[in-house]
């Protein structure tokens, strides 16, 4: 996950069927075929390249990487059985199964894992995410990635062919469950070369070797895969096959659903109401923050207590309750619940830090005032850069709305594409922004970081020394002392979140409908949505 | 006519090189990159990215490079479908949206025309009315409402036909009938209004003079005659069939064209906003210069290779 | 043969005047008049202006007929369906109801309830059929939201997902979408009129030149350049009738030209020149007038395709930003609950589907009026 | 001999939005067989209207016949349901249009217009239709026949087009043959061989022919009886010399009068003053009499009947009553009654 | 009839474009001169190309070539406005369609004073409508028609106005093209009368064009008869009809009917076909007789010349 976008909700895990004649032969039988939708067409099977849900989700299925994410999120071995890691923390050496093939019968080698992250961060490659997973973890990623040094001088090494070396930048606490992470995903170099351009744009151009293999892949409509016989954990994988179709439309996907062509299907907050009382409705939680960004370079928004007005002045609940109507949850600070937990003690992160935001108009109206004061402004007017999809439109009129309550505020709310509100983001072109974030590997780090004086996220003109040092020691000096780094995090949320940087908006669900003969299905934090390597149907 | 046609395809190259070149400056003047994680780069890493895809040269560096590669039938690779050609995807998408835009500009246009030849036929009868009804009606309700509608009652409730998706034949059933409201619409009020103002005309007078009945007279001279108007907007009619049925692609789940392009729009993919933009103006030009011969089919008096 | 006998004395020569021979009986009717007594005599086009006139009028007066505004939000009142007092029994009585089929009465009842939230204390349920006679059992499940919610003003047209009045809402987004439709077939009028009619009345080398510029851009397809003109401008009014017009005008100029083209060679126009007239006398005076009628019904045609324009734009996501009403935005978000809340999806969908009949039989009605072919 | 065509009292009406328009106002006239009557009028007096009653192609509505009969070798044809004229249609009653530009289907190839009405009435099969089609295009004078047929009407011009037309009428030898203005939007030159094929082919068939036109020349080449319209009505029928050599109607007298003769001298033409009548509101009495120099009061009040002037000669005007004063034509009309009843001047042409 | 010229067309041509490389020589080399004051008859089948000539000769079409002298002045190298505009009052057309040369979109007072507005003749509404109402008597009709629409005139009160709308510039010289062809045979006298009766008043000089040759004899002093673009035979209208020479004249002159059933029982058709005629040189526009022109070659003068019946 990552930059998110309000209204990606909109449909990720629609679900569809395969053909009439599939169904007949196995669906209506009850074998083990789960159908499903997706909202798009995967963009990509590269896994160097991927950088969206859809492709993470079906990367993770057919392939294994070193770890894989267990139902609490926890990793679980995959091709790595084991690894041992440094005093220092900076040398990870991973001892991999001898058993893992690719799907042409190739073994999975250490070597291939070596092959794949150089080629995450070859420029000439051309990948987003590889920089960006590995530019001040691997050792050399960030020079190679700008081209200052050969990609051989990554620190992943290849010790034998089952044994895989990795040398860190720093202690790095949470790389473990970055090597679930897609990009970490091994590539097999002679068959990637062999294939050259056209790799991974077909299902006979790509390997797997994880529990299912891609059987067809008709562009823009749909794909089917398999179950991977040559898996090495074969026998733990029941689902003899998943058929997937592209359904855009939530009615469609509601309809598809009901007329029992797919399995799952997306909620929108209409149809929510009226499945919430079905047995088969269940609200997917996600550890997906949105929340409002406050230009500080902006005259008004410098004002701390304009901020912090802002901050306080939505009826979060109202909206997740009415308008999202699907299961969201108010937030109240800079960290999911049940994202993380005390590494000692278990306790939830935001549990620890309770509720830091929370809405109170009358406490908004008096930071208002004295902002104006401050400021010497009656009235002011600011600029609310939204999404243009359908959710993130009415999340933001009823934003404005809120907001407006302040008196002498006046927003005027511009709904753009994604990918122009991220320019207008980069270039600190906004005042108020409505903005997505979901984690890329399971640490507090990955909400925090970006709030550094020099984060690559961070735009908002936001700089504490105070943060900053936090943060910075948390992961240097602290990274192998777990509670106090902890710690560490909790302070900088609260800082944040007193600094006023970002007004906390909601974490995200997704409601859902789900056959009740599915089962077994995990969902994860982060990666790919779903698991469904030990996915089953049980049918009366 | 050989050299009527060859000089047309001449003329159509220019344009389209016209509008290729405005289609790739416009492009320019897109906000945003066409980067999916732009977020997570720093500007660094944004720009050797970019660098990949030619993204950094001087731009008549890459107009230049654009238009040699348009000579050579290469549109560039895809942004967000990393490496895949856009001519690939063009022509993968291009086969439900034109089965759709086929389908049902045949059935609309042979629906519409035998309702307005009615309402000719029957002028000022009640069947009048009522084929000029439908037609308002097909015109004034939007076709995804009316798509909505189709795919609740005859595809969920009734359980006829295919909710939605792209499996087989009958899945077009749907989608078709929802396209097809629109062309039945036109093409019953273009026939109504051709067939009365030819069944007016002198030569039906005289036909009717021979003693051809009334069926004769408006099949076997009307028809052909009153389709002269109506083929000039078949033609825009169906290079909207053909390119802007996203909507309906949308609600049935059609892989088709029309919706990659929004999609492309949205995620700032040039290569292919660009090379749908050459590829629907193609199909637009040469859908007219079809229409153009087939003026010659209906109508002998013009001529292809006389005046201009 | 008859045989009369008529009178002697009748046998006189009369005089004629002069005058009386070229006395005109009928009144004297400009071409304007003749054409609207035309019209007023077509029913469908007097139904179809008198539809509009009230559309137009409810759209300048109707957000003011209650207190509440566009955009007011109340997120505990959203979502309920109309409620006018005293139109109850036109369904407009501010409830939902759903029939559901089960095994016995029971299952129905449950399955029923369970649409409105098992909210029983606002919910009346209705036994159809008790199922005793071997089939499925049908239950109607009546839920009075407004009970519910505890709102005791009513909605006219109901409330929308945030709560917002549909009423004001609706009328509001008829004014805009009317503003942009008539802006936008104002712009193409001028632009298309003035291409057109110089194009054609200048000919030649003139007229080749700009009839190729048109094949250009009429080859470029209009959602093409419509979208990418969205994208470049900000989204907003003003961009979305730019937008429109674009590509919009060029309908207006070939049938100005083509009108044009014909009128320049009539013996009228070659008259006035042989006086010595200037081109833009020859222009205004002649050439002006007699495309004004095909003007006004093409611009009636482009009236409503600019409306549904509008709303398809909004409906793939480029329509006005948010919270702006127009019919477009609304039928679009209606759209979204279609299958679980019509009614918000209704009221707009009604006046645009109303508005399009009416500018469509109107522009018919016209054409027949002004149309010298079709007069009978 | 019989008459191959009687028409009674013909009234036909449209209906309007200004009201009613009486086209015809009770059309009395006989066709017998080889004989070509000449309607002769000005436009709009329901000389179009009068023929296409005969064929019951009025469009309807807003058309049509109030009143009358119309005797087709015995049948009324005004009675007949629109299947039953169908069968007379082309058969025995074919029609010559006046525009020969716009009553051929542009789309269809000559030789299948010619063959529609043979295939239909004849029965003939296709080939036999066609050597018919080749053998009617030889006989209207149109070279290579095997050609033309072939082509399409644009193919041709406008001289060959009214040609076709003909060919057309001709095709099933009608009994009756109706010609509107069939060669008004002609040349001269292309006019006279038109009426040269039109006359060769009544020889031959002994067809009756009923031609409307308003060039006095024309009727004065082609008829053996003239009708002159007025307003919707006969208002002087006759054989062609006792209208052109013996006119009684004063609008008769107009019309001639108002055609300079070659040897016309230097005064003034004949004018008839003002123009047609309305005929939503037809004047009361004689509709001619607000133009005429000759009006007397009983003609603002009374129609006039049609009166007798020889065997076959009738005009409707109160001039012809006894009571009525002696009135004589206007020179100019006289002066070219007495120079062409004599015959003589035109001696010295070539 | 004066001797003056009024008007010189000297090798007047009009070509026009056809498609990619054709030509149609709607004019082509035209040779007369018209006296103040005559009425100079125009005649040929359609498609001739009189039209053109009439339209060329006031300037609605660019000539492609030659020279149209007007009072001696050069019609077709006036740049100046000025001298445009005086020309454009001088020389005046009426023309064929009666329905189609009225803008329905005006009012009749408003249609005839278009000239009078054009060049500035009146000073006030006053005195344009006295000049309106003047023009409407002059034509035949009255006051009250002018504020009507031209829809509800007959042809021949709308080929009045037609008539009433060239007379308010006082033009000296009319280009009638086929004035009468679309009206009534008993309309048309009246706008004959009302032509001669104007010439007679106002002294004005006719170019009528007109294919029904029976009326142009009776209006014209002189007859020009074209055939594809070329004059070919030109000469008083007496001496036309009673000498033609020319083949085609003849033609012409024996496919008129004439309204006179004796005549017509004898009456014999003369067919023109122009491969007859002397191919060895290029015809040329010869007087054959005193006034009296004909188009051909050297030695079909000399056969013409024979045959000329003497008188
Ligand atoms: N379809 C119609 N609807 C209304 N009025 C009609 C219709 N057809 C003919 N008329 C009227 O009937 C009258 C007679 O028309 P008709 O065509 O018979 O005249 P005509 O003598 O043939 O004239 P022309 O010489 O111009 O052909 C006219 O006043 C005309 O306006
Ligand atoms: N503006 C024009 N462009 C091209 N060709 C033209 C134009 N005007 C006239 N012609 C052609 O020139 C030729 C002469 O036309 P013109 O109108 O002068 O003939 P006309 O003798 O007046 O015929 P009619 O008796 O039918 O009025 C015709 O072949 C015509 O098609
Ligand atoms: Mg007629
Ligand atoms: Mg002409």
């Amino acid at each position: 996950g990552g930059g998110d976008e309000e209204g990606a909700d909109e449909g990720s895990g629609n679900e569809g069927s395969e053909s009439e004649q599939q169904e007949g032969e196995q669906g209506a039988s009850g074998e083990q075929v789960l159908n499903l939708a997706e909202s798009a067409e995967i963009p990509t099977m590269d896994s160097s390249m991927a950088t969206d849900t859809i492709a993470f989700q079906w990367l993770g299925s057919t392939k294994d990487g070193l770890y894989r994410l267990d139902e609490e999120a926890q990793a679980e071995p995959g091709i790595a059985k084991d690894h041992e890691v440094s005093e220092d923390g900076t040398t990870y050496t991973f001892n991999l199964r001898e058993d893992a093939t690719w799907s042409n019968g190739d073994p999975v080698t250490a070597n291939d894992f070596v092959y794949a992250w150089q080629r995450a961060v070859d420029p000439d490659q051309g990948s987003e995410y590889g920089p960006y997973m590995m530019s001040g973890v691997i050792q050399n990623a960030e020079a190679i990635a700008a081209g200052e040094m050969d990609v051989s001088e990554l620190g992943v090494t290849a010790v034998d062919d089952y044994t895989l070396e990795v040398q860190l930048e720093q202690a790095t606490p949470y790389f473990e469950s970055l090597t679930a992470f897609g990009t970490f995903l091994p590539l097999n170099q002679e068959f990637v070369e062999e294939q050259g351009d056209s790799y991974a744009q077909e299902a006979d151009t790509l390997l797997s070797n994880g529990p299912f293999k891609f059987e067809s892949w008709d562009h823009g409509e749909g794909w089917t895969v398999v179950k991977n016989e040559d898996y090495w954990d074969a026998e733990n994988v029941q689902l003899e096959q998943i058929n997937v179709n592209v359904v855009k439309d939530i009615a469609t996907g509601v309809n598809l659903y009901n007329s029992g062509e797919i399995d799952r299907t997306a909620l929108s907050s209409e149809f929510v109401d009226e499945y919430r009382s079905s047995e088969e409705f269940q609200i997917k939680d996600e550890p997906t923050l949105f929340y409002i960004k406050m230009n500080q370079e902006d005259e008004v928004l410098s004002n701390v207590n304009a901020r912090k007005a802002i901050q306080h002045a939505i009826d979060k609940q109202s909206m997740t309750d009415v308008i999202l109507n699907n299961g969201s949850k108010p937030s109240t600070g800079h960290m999911p619940e049940g994202f993380v937990t005390h590494p000692e003690t278990g306790e939830g992160f935001r549990e620890m830090n309770g509720d830091l935001i929370t809405s109170d108009l009358e406490k908004a109206k008096e930071h208002w005032s004295t902002a104006k004061e401050e400021l010497g402004m009656e009235e002011v007017e600011l600029e609310y850069l939204g999404g243009d999809t359908e959710t993130a439109q009415k999340i933001d009129a009823y934003i404005k709305d809120q907001l407006e309550q302040l008196e002498g505020l006046t927003v005027n709310v511009t709904s753009v594409p994604f990918e122009v509100r991220l320019e207008r983001d980069t270039n600190m072109n906004y005042q108020l922004q409505n903005s997505g974030w979901g984690p890329d590997y399971i640490d507090p780090n990955t909400f925090l970081n970006m709030w550094l004086t020099d984060g690559g996220n961070n735009h908002t003109g936001y700089s504490s020394e105070e943060y900053d040092s936090l943060i910075n020691e948390a992961n240097t000096d602290l990274a192998q002392e777990p509670e106090a780094r902890w710690e560490n995090f909790l302070e900088a949320e609260k800082l944040l979140m007193d600094d006023a940087v970002l007004a906390p908006l909601y974490q995200r669900s997704v409601a859902q409908l789900q056959k009740p003969y599915v089962n077994g299905v995990y969902v994860n934090p982060m990666g790919a949505d779903y698991t469904y390597k030990y996915a089953y149907i049980e049918k009366e | 006519m050989v050299r009527y046609i060859s000089e047309r395809l001449v003329y159509m190259l220019i344009t389209l090189l016209l509008i290729a070149t405005m289609t790739f400056f416009l492009m320019k003047l897109l906000p945003g990159t066409p980067l999916s994680a732009a977020d997570k780069l720093s500007e660094e890493q944004q720009a050797i990215v970019l660098e990949k895809y030619g993204l950094n040269d001087p731009l008549p560096v890459q107009y230049f490079n654009y238009i040699a590669g348009l000579f050579q039938g290469d549109l560039g690779l895809s942004f967000q479908f990393d490496n895949r050609e856009v001519t690939t995807i063009l022509l993968e998408r291009m086969g439900p949206s034109m089965t759709l835009g086929a389908q049902s500009l045949i059935l609309g246009t042979i629906i519409g025309m035998l309702l307005g030849l009615i309402a000719a036929i029957y002028h000022n009868g009640v069947v009048d009315y009522g084929s000029t009804l439908i037609a308002v009606i097909g015109k004034s309700i939007p076709s995804f409402v009316f798509a909505g509608i189709l795919q609740f009652y005859l595809g969920v409730q009734w359980g006829l036909f295919p909710v939605a998706l792209w499996e087989g034949w009958e899945y077009t059933v749907l989608p078709t009938i929802a396209l097809a409201i629109f062309p039945i619409a036109i093409a019953a009020r273009y026939m109504r209004t051709e067939m009365l103002e030819v069944l007016g005309s002198d030569f039906i007078t005289t036909a009717r003079a021979k003693g051809v009945n009334r069926f004769g007279v408006v099949f076997k001279h009307g028809l052909r005659n009153a389709m002269i108007p109506l083929v000039t907007i078949i033609g825009p009619l169906a290079v909207s069939l053909m390119t802007g049925t996203l909507v309906i692609e949308n609600i049935f789940s059609v892989p088709g064209i029309g919706e990659q392009f929004v999609k492309s729009i949205n995620t700032n993919d040039y290569p292919i906003i660009m090379g749908t933009t050459l590829f629907f103006s193609f199909l637009f030009i040469l859908i007219i210069l079809i229409i153009d011969l087939l003026y010659g089919l209906i109508d002998p008096r013009i001529r292809l290779t006389e005046g201009d | 043969m008859e045989n009369h006998k008529p009178s002697k004395d009748l046998f006189v020569p009369v005089d004629r005047e002069a005058e009386e021979q070229h006395e005109i009986g009928r009144p004297s009717l400009s071409f304007w008049k003749d054409s609207m007594l035309r019209l007023r005599k077509n029913k469908a086009a007097m139904i179809g202006l008198v539809l509009l006139i009230i559309i137009a009028f409810m759209a300048i007066f109707g957000p003011y007929m209650n207190e509440y505004t566009a955009n007011e939000q109340d997120l505990s009142q959203a979502k309920v369906p109309a409620k006018v007092e005293g139109l109850g029994w036109l369904g407009l009585d501010g409830t939902l109801s759903q029939i559901e089929e089960g095994e016995t009465v029971e299952a129905a009842r449950e399955d029923a309830l369970a649409r409105f939230s098992n909210d029983e204390e606002n919910t009346e349920i209705n036994v159809l059929n008790d199922g005793s006679d071997g089939s499925q059992a049908r239950v109607e499940a009546i839920h009075d939201p407004y009970a519910a919610k505890d709102i005791n003003n009513n909605f006219w047209f109901g409330t929308d997902g945030l709560g917002r009045d549909q009423w004001t809402r609706v009328w509001e987004g008829t004014r805009i979408s009317l503003y942009i439709a008539l802006l936008a077939a104002a712009i193409d009028m001028v632009i298309g009129v003035a291409y057109g009619g110089i194009s054609a009345y200048y000919g030649g080398r003139v007229d080749n030149y700009m009839q190729r510029f048109i094949e250009i851009i009429t080859g470029i397809p209009n959602l093409v350049v419509v979208v990418l003109m969205i994208l470049i401008m900000d989204p907003g009014i003003l961009s979305i009738t730019i937008a429109l017009v674009i590509t919009g005008w060029i309908p207006m100029a070939r049938i100005v030209r083509g009108q044009v083209l014909k009128l320049k060679n009539q013996e009228f126009v070659l008259a006035s020149q042989t006086l010595g007239s200037s081109d833009g006398r020859v222009i205004r005076k002649h050439l002006v007038p007699n495309v004004t009628g095909l003007i006004i019904i093409n611009t009636m045609f482009t009236i409503p395709s600019a409306i549904f324009f509008e709303a398809f734009l909004s409906f793939i996501g480029l329509g006005l930003p948010t919270p702006t009403a127009s019919l477009g935005t609304l039928i679009d978000e209606g759209f979204k609950s279609l299958q679980i809340y019509p009614f918000i999806l209704f009221w707009p969908a009604l006046v645009l589907s109303a508005l399009m009949i009416a500018f469509n039989v109107l522009a018919d009605g016209l054409r027949d009026a002004f149309d010298p072919k079709m007069r009978e | 001999m019989e008459n191959l065509l009687e028409v009674n009292n013909l009234h036909v009406s449209f209906d309007t939005y200004g009201g009613e328009v009486k086209a015809v106002r009770g059309v009395d006239f006989s066709v017998k067989k080889g004989e070509t009557l000449a309607i002769v009028g000005e436009s709009g007096s329901g000389k179009s209207v009068t023929t296409k009653a005969l064929m019951g192609l009025i469009p309807q509505p807003p058309g049509r016949i109030k009143e009358g009969e119309i005797l087709f070798e015995g049948k009324d044809l005004a009675k007949m349901k629109d299947k039953e004229l169908a069968n007379i249609r082309g058969k025995d009653i074919a029609m010559i249009f006046q525009d020969p530009m716009t009553s051929l289907n542009p789309t269809m190839k000559v030789g299948n217009q010619i063959m529609e009405g043979l295939i239909k009435h004849q029965k003939k099969s296709k080939s036999e239709a066609k050597e018919r089609a080749l053998e009617l295009l030889k006989l209207v004078g149109i070279p290579n026949p095997e050609e033309r047929i072939k082509q399409y009407p644009h193919q041709f011009s406008g001289g060959m087009r009214q040609r076709v037309v003909i060919a057309i009428a001709l095709a099933c030898n009608p009994k009756l043959l109706l010609a509107d203005e069939p060669t008004t939007a002609l040349d001269v030159t292309i006019q006279a061989q038109i009426l040269e094929v039109m006359k060769d082919i009544q020889k031959e068939m002994d067809s009756g022919i009923v031609f409307i036109t308003h060039d006095l020349g024309v009727v004065a080449n082609v008829a053996d009886r003239v009708a002159v319209m007025y307003a919707g009505k006969i208002v002087e029928i006759g054989k062609v010399d006792d209208i052109f050599y013996n006119p009684k109607h004063p609008y008769t007298w107009g019309l001639l009068g108002s055609m300079p003769s070659l040897e016309s001298t230097e005064d003034e033409l004949y004018a008839i003053p003002g123009s047609p009548p309305d005929l939503l509101n037809p004047p009361k009495g004689d509709a001619f009499a607000p133009r005429s120099d000759h009006a007397m009061k009983i003609d603002f009040e009374q129609e006039p009947p049609m009166f007798k002037v020889t065997e076959d000669h009738y005009a409707a005007t109160w001039l012809l009553h006894e009571h009525a004063p002696h009135t004589e034509p206007p020179k100019s009309v006289q002066a070219r009654m007495k120079g062409m009843a004599s015959g003589s001047s035109e001696g010295d042409r070539k | 009839m004066s001797t003056e010229k009024l008007l010189e067309i000297k090798n007047l041509k009009q070509h026009f474009k056809s498609g990619r490389k054709g030509v149609i020589k709607a004019v082509d080399g035209l040779n007369f001169d018209i006296y103040k004051g005559e009425t100079f008859g125009l005649v040929g089948e359609s498609g001739c190309g009189k039209s053109t000539t009439g339209r060329t000769i006031i300037r609605l079409y660019d000539a492609t070539e030659g020279e149209v002298h007007f009072n001696g002045e050069d019609v077709h190298n006036v740049k100046n406005k000025e001298e445009l505009k005086r020309f454009n009052r001088e020389m005046q057309m009426i023309f064929q369609d009666p329905y189609a040369s009225l803008n329905p979109r005006m009012k009749v007072e408003d249609i005839i004073a278009e000239g009078i507005d054009v060049h500035g003749l009146a000073s006030n509404d006053q005195e344009r409508k006295e000049i309106v109402v003047n023009l409407l008597e002059t034509v035949g009709l009255n006051e009250d028609h002018a504020n009507r629409y031209p829809h509800e005139f007959s042809g021949g009160q709308r080929q009045r106005l037609g008539i009433a709308r060239a007379l308010a510039v006082d033009p000296s010289f009319i280009i009638a093209d086929e004035p009468i062809s679309a009206l009534d045979v008993s309309i048309q006298a009246q706008v004959v009368n009302l032509l001669k009766k104007l010439q007679d008043e106002k002294g004005l000089t006719y170019l009528f064009i007109a294919h029904d040759l029976s009326m142009v004899k009776y209006i014209s002093d002189r007859i020009g008869v074209m055939y594809f673009g070329k004059m070919v035979e030109l000469t008083d209208a007496d001496e036309l009809y009673k000498n033609p020479i020319h083949p085609y004249t003849k033609s012409l002159l024996s496919a008129i009917p004439l309204p006179d059933p004796n005549y017509e029982r004898t009456r014999r058709r003369f067919n023109y076909d122009p491969a007859d005629h002397d191919q060895s040189e290029e015809p040329e526009f010869r007087e054959v007789r005193p006034g009296h022109w004909v188009l051909c070659t050297t030695k079909e003068m000399e056969q013409y010349q024979k045959d000329y019946p003497v008188t």
